[in-house]
């Protein structure tokens, strides 16, 4: 283990938090934990879900306050009572989730609570807008002001996140997973900006499950494990190997492992599938056909945007106006409802866990047996023994790291929660899995399991349908990939012909027969 | 495994707890026997009329040297039901009530007598004889006539006229109709152009009297369930510079009175309701002392017209002496 | 069961199938048995023709429409009223035949028989009003005394500007001035003649409408009967003979609602 | 045994007292009133008050179950007192002048049961409306069920034109009588409201604990598009949840009718903003998706308590008023500083 002491001679931390004990009833979530921020470096934060990353990062912005423990800012023991009280010592935090208002405009959000006004009180919009227009100028985004939030697309209000804590002049910048809902552009514009600020001097904490993004940007690591420091080190004698070991104690060996397939009959037919767009005419999913055999895991590639979610909502029984085949071992579910495509033998693992995966007031273990009651009926009742007996088999084939599966699903990580939704659609014993970004914000251990289990289980001959943004995993997965673009599948690519390159290169391909997007 | 709380098991714990020491205190129950409660039950005291009624009745009932539990049903049927049960419950000695329906009321009062309990009603009735002691009620109809052969007189017996009747689930806005109508009716002059229910409330009398007047400029009176009503529709008729138009009311309400002292309102039938609340306790006092009545059940008490001639010789719904 | 999580992160490799090892405590219903035992996708259970609610089987509605008709009677309807002819309900109290069985019976010879002078009368209340009252009127409760009269007076004046039209009457001695009015409708005020007859009383009745009917009920048959028969024109300044009913409120507003009204000087 | 998320404790983890207390506040709140009123009034703790407050509670006890379930499902329901009215009038009618058939110029009259089958189902017909409103039609339930409220009642007032149907006992010949025994018979000592109140809690409680219907009660209310997504039928579940609040309406409509053995048309007005009281109380979300029927029980029988205690005590009718809207404000309060305790509590990386 690195000790704190060991470490190599770096800047003088601007922020230093010494022996953080952050105990809830019943967990303790840090076990004296010692971090350092340092000025003008990137100080990426790694660990594993529920190593206590975010909740040493609430502490450190004031959200939360430690059971004992000090925090230190410039060599001086400070309070943090509130976040407002942390961005008065110039500590600015972008959340995981996000917390925009869907209702308010671009503007309004990033002044929230800080409103610019004028001698009588009143909000000085134009003035705002100036302001809110520079910043998304600076992220390369041609985003109006007074645009609403719930209009963008979640990439782009990730960014308007960033944009809110730009405008505060912050000496401290704490990032929680800021890139996992940008694309790859997004996400290089993103890079450049922190390249700016620290530049600046302005100290980043940065927190990541993209390792490679985390390697490349990183100045100084440090790894928590399950509440404990583990390790802190420069950049230049940290490596992936190095990350993955410290982070689980074992090799990143094998973390992608692509097993050559032998498929089958096709078991999901797709034909013609368009949707029109809501407003301003055009498609969302234009003219999309293919096929997923049995065994076979297909990825689907494609920048935000490329129609790739509206795709699995349309084979899903989710958008009433999609139009086209779609045919499942023969038969024909385009007209469908959702509960009896699912009873047909579909399942959708959506990307949006909170919103659309899981049910927050309910158990892990109601929440896995949400979608399959009818299995569990005996006389008029649910079974609670043949429920806790599939919920613990499911937990422990996904290895769900759960004390206890009446526990509510919200003391999961998001790894955990993943599974979850993924034992959910498992129990209704599909034949074709559908799952959206899969991977979004969880850990590499998590992450590593669920390529593993998508494996197992097109083994058993279930047809896996995947949605990534990540070339990396379409690379390691598919055994085809499809690639979309503006709501056209444009290429295929089955075998060796899945490189990073291919379907790079096809995701920004203009589709020919495509009318030019509307802006 | 944690502490898990099943809620009906509590509930059932303290029902059982509940019972138990209701056997301990089951003598304290009992030894209320010759009790010396009466019990006064009346609408909601918002409206002042039954305020006063509860109140006459209340004062006699201690000058007589009684406890009394002063109770409110706000013409609830339900909830008079169940506050007819506490009183049953709680041994009372006689049960004054203003009822909550005529029909509705029947069971409840029944329900006390099967108790053993005497009940004195006042100011409305029953549909059933025979199972209150007495039922001392405030004729109307009577009132309703006496109303609307004065609105007749003042009309000249011709013109358009409207009438505001009272919530029509209540018993007595269908008797003051009637009586209304039983006079107006005689005379074909007379043209009724609008007839709206107004809830018993005065905002809302204002309001449809604001709407009626666009309807129907050229009426000359308006004839209505109360007084509430009709001094809603006084100020929606004063606010439309209609100061001529002829409003008669019922109850007999101070505003009202000083509204036709005023010239606001032209007349007014009272209720004496004080009067019939007294009547009620003392005849309570007389059965539970003798165990007879020797009046009969029925006994009605006749309203009087409050014109400007005689307003000054009225009170609180009572005829000052 | 909290022992297998601990390691989670090390990698799962298990194969599927060894989760299919079958398991004695799983119940037969279920009938699945594995956590996500794959079934042939050509053979799955085909449950979604299952529409909704489904239909109740027919025996279910069978029974249903029996019960329906065993538990119920059919009445025919009352095309009066539109609602059903229920025998053993009471008939609603009917004023008009309350009044036709007693009006000749009781109503008419009370009148005639229990009255008293007019004159004596009102001598009486003049010189004691209490005990006038208590000798030769009748009322119930607090509610004023109604008197049962009969009398001679000459008709001052037929006044039929309201249509509770007004006989003024000047009572011997005849000095010009009205002592007293009868009331010749056809609007008839007051509820005097129920009131003044001590066999109608409001204990009898459900309620005051009821009691009310009852009154006007009587107004009605007096004015058919009695009143629409008198030639008005012809009263003026003739000697008439009555014989009727009055409440009383004050000596100067004796209203009589007359049951007989004879011309006397026409016999 | 129970898995309720307002009461259990978080996982495995060891409760606080704190947390333990303010779980059981409403049936602490209960416990105390019991005890102030038993020691302020010496009639408050006799049998015969306690059947009478029980037979009380009963009224908002079954409102409230029926309640419980749409505020679970996120929904609310200001139909429920409207519907109480309807449904007397209904069985009034169906009593006295039966069902008026004119085209056949004939009216049928029931046996009680199958009056009490009609009403019911009268009941689930106008839930049935709501629930199409809410779901079909997307109107918001706070909206809908407020055009009920009036609907039904003026429907209620239509049927008799404003008059009380009298006198519900029926006719031997008609083969209808018994209908006030509902309302005022005893079995064991103790008045059938009370049992049916039993017999809805049982009942409502096994549905919402222990069938998938009750599952996907919870789930809707707690995250619909997600329960969508699970292959829940969202709409029809909340469809369900207002069927089921109409047939407690139904339900509470005939015994208030037995009980007076008259149907009045205005009976049951504010009785919907009582059935939330209760529910609130009893520690239901009214965002939805947390809360039980064993809750929404305790909720009525402080309520009940707090009523019954004050009318003994002779409390003046506007001071019951103020204290009855302290209380529930109060339950409130107490029930957002539990959810921050609990939340914090939840909150891990």
């Amino acid at each position: 283990m690195t000790r704190i002491a060991d470490i190599a001679p770096l800047p003088k931390p601007i922020l230093r938090a010494e022996q953080i004990v952050k105990q809830y009833p019943g967990t303790t979530a840090l076990k004296g934990v010692y971090f350092n921020v340092y000025p003008g470096k990137v100080n990426v934060l790694i660990g594993e879900n529920g190593a206590g990353k975010s909740t040493l990062m609430k502490i450190l912005a004031g959200v939360e306050q430690p059971t004992s423990g000090r925090r230190l800012l410039r060599s001086e023991a400070i309070e943090i009572a509130s976040p407002r009280d942390g961005l008065a010592h110039g500590i600015g935090i972008i959340y995981q989730e996000l917390s925009l208002f869907p209702n308010l405009s671009v503007s309004e959000n990033i002044f929230m609570a800080r409103e610019m006004v004028s001698g009588v009180g009143v909000v000085r919009h134009k003035a705002q807008d100036d302001i809110t227009r520079q910043l998304m100028t600076r992220l390369e985004q041609p985003i109006a002001p007074r645009t609403l939030v719930e209009d963008l697309r979640i990439g782009q209000q990730q960014l308007v996140e960033i944009a809110r804590a730009l405008a505060e002049d912050v000496s401290i910048l704490i990032m929680d997973e800021p890139t996992s809902a940008l694309s790859n552009a997004e996400a290089d514009i993103l890079l450049r900006i922190i390249a700016e600020l620290t530049a600046q001097g302005v100290a980043i904490v940065y927190i990541s499950h993209k390792l490679d993004e985390c390697l490349q940007i990183g100045d100084v690591f440090t790894v928590l494990r399950d509440g404990h420091l583990i390790a802190e080190a420069p950049a230049h004698e940290v490596d992936l190997a190095w990350i993955v070991e410290k982070m689980s104690g074992r090799s990143a060996e094998g973390m992608f492992h692509k097993q050559v397939r032998v498929t089958g009959e096709p078991v999901l037919e797709v034909e013609n599938l368009s949707l029109p767009r809501a407003h301003g005419g055009g498609f969302l999913v234009d003219d999309v056909s293919f096929t997923l055999q049995v065994g076979e895991i297909v990825g689907i590639y494609g920048l935000m945007g490329a129609g790739r979610t509206e795709l699995l909502e349309c084979l899903f029984g989710m958008q009433p106006n999609a139009r086209g085949s779609i045919r499942l071992g023969g038969r024909p579910i385009d007209n469908l409802r959702i509960d009896q495509r699912i009873r047909a033998g579909l399942a959708l693992v959506p990307e949006d866990r909170q919103l659309l995966g899981l049910v927050q007031n309910l158990s892990v273990s109601k929440n896995i047996t949400l979608a399959s009651l009818k299995r569990f009926i005996q006389g008029l009742a649910l079974s609670r023994k043949q429920e806790r007996q599939e919920v613990q088999r499911l937990i422990e084939a996904l290895a769900i790291k759960v004390a206890d599966a009446r526990q509510p699903i919200t003391t999961l990580s998001g790894g955990n929660q993943q599974k979850v939704v993924i034992a959910k659609s498992l129990l209704t014993q599909p034949t074709v899995l559908m799952m959206d970004e899969p991977t979004r914000g969880i850990d590499v251990g998590a992450k590593s399991d669920i390529f593993n289990i998508m494996n197992d289980l097109a083994d058993e001959g279930l047809g896996v349908l995947f949605v990534s943004s990540e070339l990396k995993e379409v690379v390691a997965m598919a055994d085809r990939a499809l690639v979309m673009a503006r709501g056209r599948l444009v290429a295929t690519f089955a075998g060796d012909a899945i490189t990073e390159q291919n379907l790079a290169d096809a995701s920004v391909s203009v589709p020919s027969a495509n009318p030019p997007e509307r802006p | 495994m944690p502490i898990r709380i099943n809620r009906f098991a509590l509930l059932l714990v303290t029902l059982l707890l509940m019972t138990t020491g209701c056997q301990q205190n089951q003598e304290a129950g009992d030894t209320a026997e010759a009790s010396n409660l009466i019990v006064i039950i009346t609408p909601s005291h918002d409206n002042p009329f039954f305020k006063t009624e509860a109140q006459a009745a209340d004062a006699r009932a201690q000058e007589l040297g009684y406890n009394t539990l002063v109770l409110a049903h706000n013409g609830d049927a339900a909830l008079q039901d169940q506050l007819m049960d506490t009183a049953i419950a709680q041994n009372a000695a006689a049960i004054v009530l203003d009822n909550a329906g005529a029909d509705a009321s029947i069971a409840a009062v029944q329900k006390a007598r099967d108790a053993g309990i005497p009940s004195f009603l006042i100011d409305r009735e029953i549909n059933a004889n025979g199972i209150a002691v007495a039922q001392i009620v405030s004729n109307n109809y009577q009132g309703a006539v006496l109303g609307a052969e004065e609105f007749v007189r003042l009309m000249g017996e011709a013109g358009s006229y409207v009438e505001l009747l009272g919530k029509e689930s209540d018993t007595n806005a269908q008797i003051r109709s009637q009586g209304y109508n039983d006079i107006i009716g005689q005379f074909p002059e007379m043209t009724l152009v609008a007839q709206q229910s107004a809830n018993w409330s005065q905002p809302e009398a204002f309001e449809k009297m604001e709407t009626i007047i666009q309807a129907h400029p050229n009426i000359k009176g308006v004839i209505s369930g109360n007084d509430t009503m009709a001094l809603g529709a006084a100020a929606a008729l004063k606010a439309a510079g209609m100061d001529d138009v002829i409003v008669v009311g019922f109850d007999g309400s101070p505003d009202v009175v000083a509204a036709i002292k005023a010239g606001d309102i032209a007349a007014t039938v009272l209720q004496p309701a004080a009067q019939i609340a007294q009547m009620a306790v003392d005849q309570a006092d007389a059965y539970i002392r003798t165990g007879t009545s020797d009046l009969p059940e029925k006994q009605a008490v006749d309203c009087e017209l409050v014109t400007p001639e005689n307003a000054d010789q009225f009170g609180v719904f009572a005829r000052l002496n | 069961m909290g022992s297998m999580v601990m390691e989670n992160t090390s990698a799962p490799n298990f194969k599927i199938c060894h989760l299919d090892e079958p398991s004695e405590e799983r119940s037969p219903t279920f009938g699945v048995s594995s956590a996500w035992e794959i079934s042939p996708p050509f053979s799955r259970r085909d449950d979604t023709q299952r529409e909704g609610w489904g239909i109740p089987p027919c025996g279910f509605l069978l029974a249903l429409a029996f019960l329906l008709l065993a538990g119920c009677e059919i009445r025919p309807l009352d095309p009066a009223t539109g609602k059903a002819i229920i025998e053993e309900a009471q008939q609603a109290f009917d004023a008009t035949s309350f009044v036709a069985e007693n009006w000749e019976a009781r109503v008419l010879p009370t009148v005639r028989n229990d009255s008293v002078d007019l004159n004596t009368l009102l001598a009486a209340l003049q010189a004691d009003q209490e005990a006038a009252s208590a000798t030769y009127g009748h009322r119930e409760g607090t509610r004023p005394y109604n008197f049962i009269v009969q009398g001679t007076g000459r008709v001052l004046e037929v006044d039929t500007t309201s249509r509770a039209g007004l006989v003024l009457l000047d009572l011997p001695p005849y000095d010009g001035t009205s002592e007293a009015s009868l009331q010749i409708g056809p609007v008839i005020r007051g509820t005097a003649l129920r009131d003044a007859l001590p066999f109608i009383t409001f204990d009898q009745f459900a309620n005051q409408l009821e009691y009310a009917n009852v009154s006007n009920a009587m107004h009605t048959r007096l004015v058919e009967t009695v009143l629409a028969k008198l030639d008005l024109q012809a009263l003026t300044s003739q000697e008439v003979r009555f014989a009727g009913v009055f409440t009383f409120r004050s000596l100067d507003a004796v209203m009589i609602t007359p049951v007989e009204i004879r011309v006397e000087n026409a016999e | 045994m129970t898995e309720s998320p307002s009461i259990s404790p978080v996982g495995t983890r060891r409760p606080s007292l704190k947390m333990m207390l303010l779980q059981l506040r409403a049936y602490i709140a209960l416990i105390v009133l019991v005890i102030l009123f038993a020691l302020l009034s010496p009639a408050f703790l006799t049998s015969g008050n306690l059947i009478i407050l029980t037979k009380q509670v009963a009224i908002n006890a079954i409102l409230g179950i029926g309640m419980t379930f749409v505020i679970l499902s996120g929904g609310i329901d200001l139909s429920v007192g409207s519907i109480v009215g309807l449904c007397g009038m209904v069985a009034g009618w169906l009593i006295n002048e039966g069902l008026i058939l004119p085209m056949f110029g004939v009216s049928v009259f029931f046996n009680v049961w199958i009056v009490i089958l009609l009403t019911l189902v009268m009941g689930v017909v106008v839930g049935v409306v709501n629930g199409v409103l809410v779901t079909r039609l997307r109107v918001a339930p706070f909206i809908a069920t407020l055009g009920t409220l009036y609907v039904a009642r003026g429907a209620g007032l239509l049927i008799s034109d404003g008059a009380t149907f009298a006198n519900l006992v029926g006719h031997a010949s008609l083969g209808n009588t018994g209908f006030p025994v509902l309302g005022s018979g005893t079995l064991l000592g103790l008045p059938y409201p009370i049992w049916v109140m039993v017999l809805f809690a049982v009942v409502a409680a096994f549905v919402a604990r222990k069938t998938p219907f009750g599952r996907q009660v919870y789930a809707v209310g707690g995250n619909e598009k997600a329960a969508g997504l699970s292959g829940v039928r969202t709409n029809r579940v909340k469809l369900l949840t207002y069927m089921i609040s109409g047939l407690c309406a139904a339900m509470v409509g005939l015994i208030i009718a037995s009980q007076l053995v008259a149907a009045h048309p205005a009976t049951g007005e504010t009785f919907e903003l009582n059935a939330i009281a209760v529910v609130v109380l009893g520690g239901t979300s009214l965002m939805g998706g947390r809360g039980t029927v064993g809750g929404t029980i305790i909720g009525a029988f402080v309520i009940g308590v707090l009523v019954n205690g004050m009318v003994l005590l002779g409390v003046s009718e506007f001071w019951q008023i103020v204290i009855k809207g302290t209380v529930i404000v109060l339950a409130v309060v107490v029930d957002q500083w539990q959810q921050r305790m609990q939340q914090k509590a939840l909150v891990q990386d």
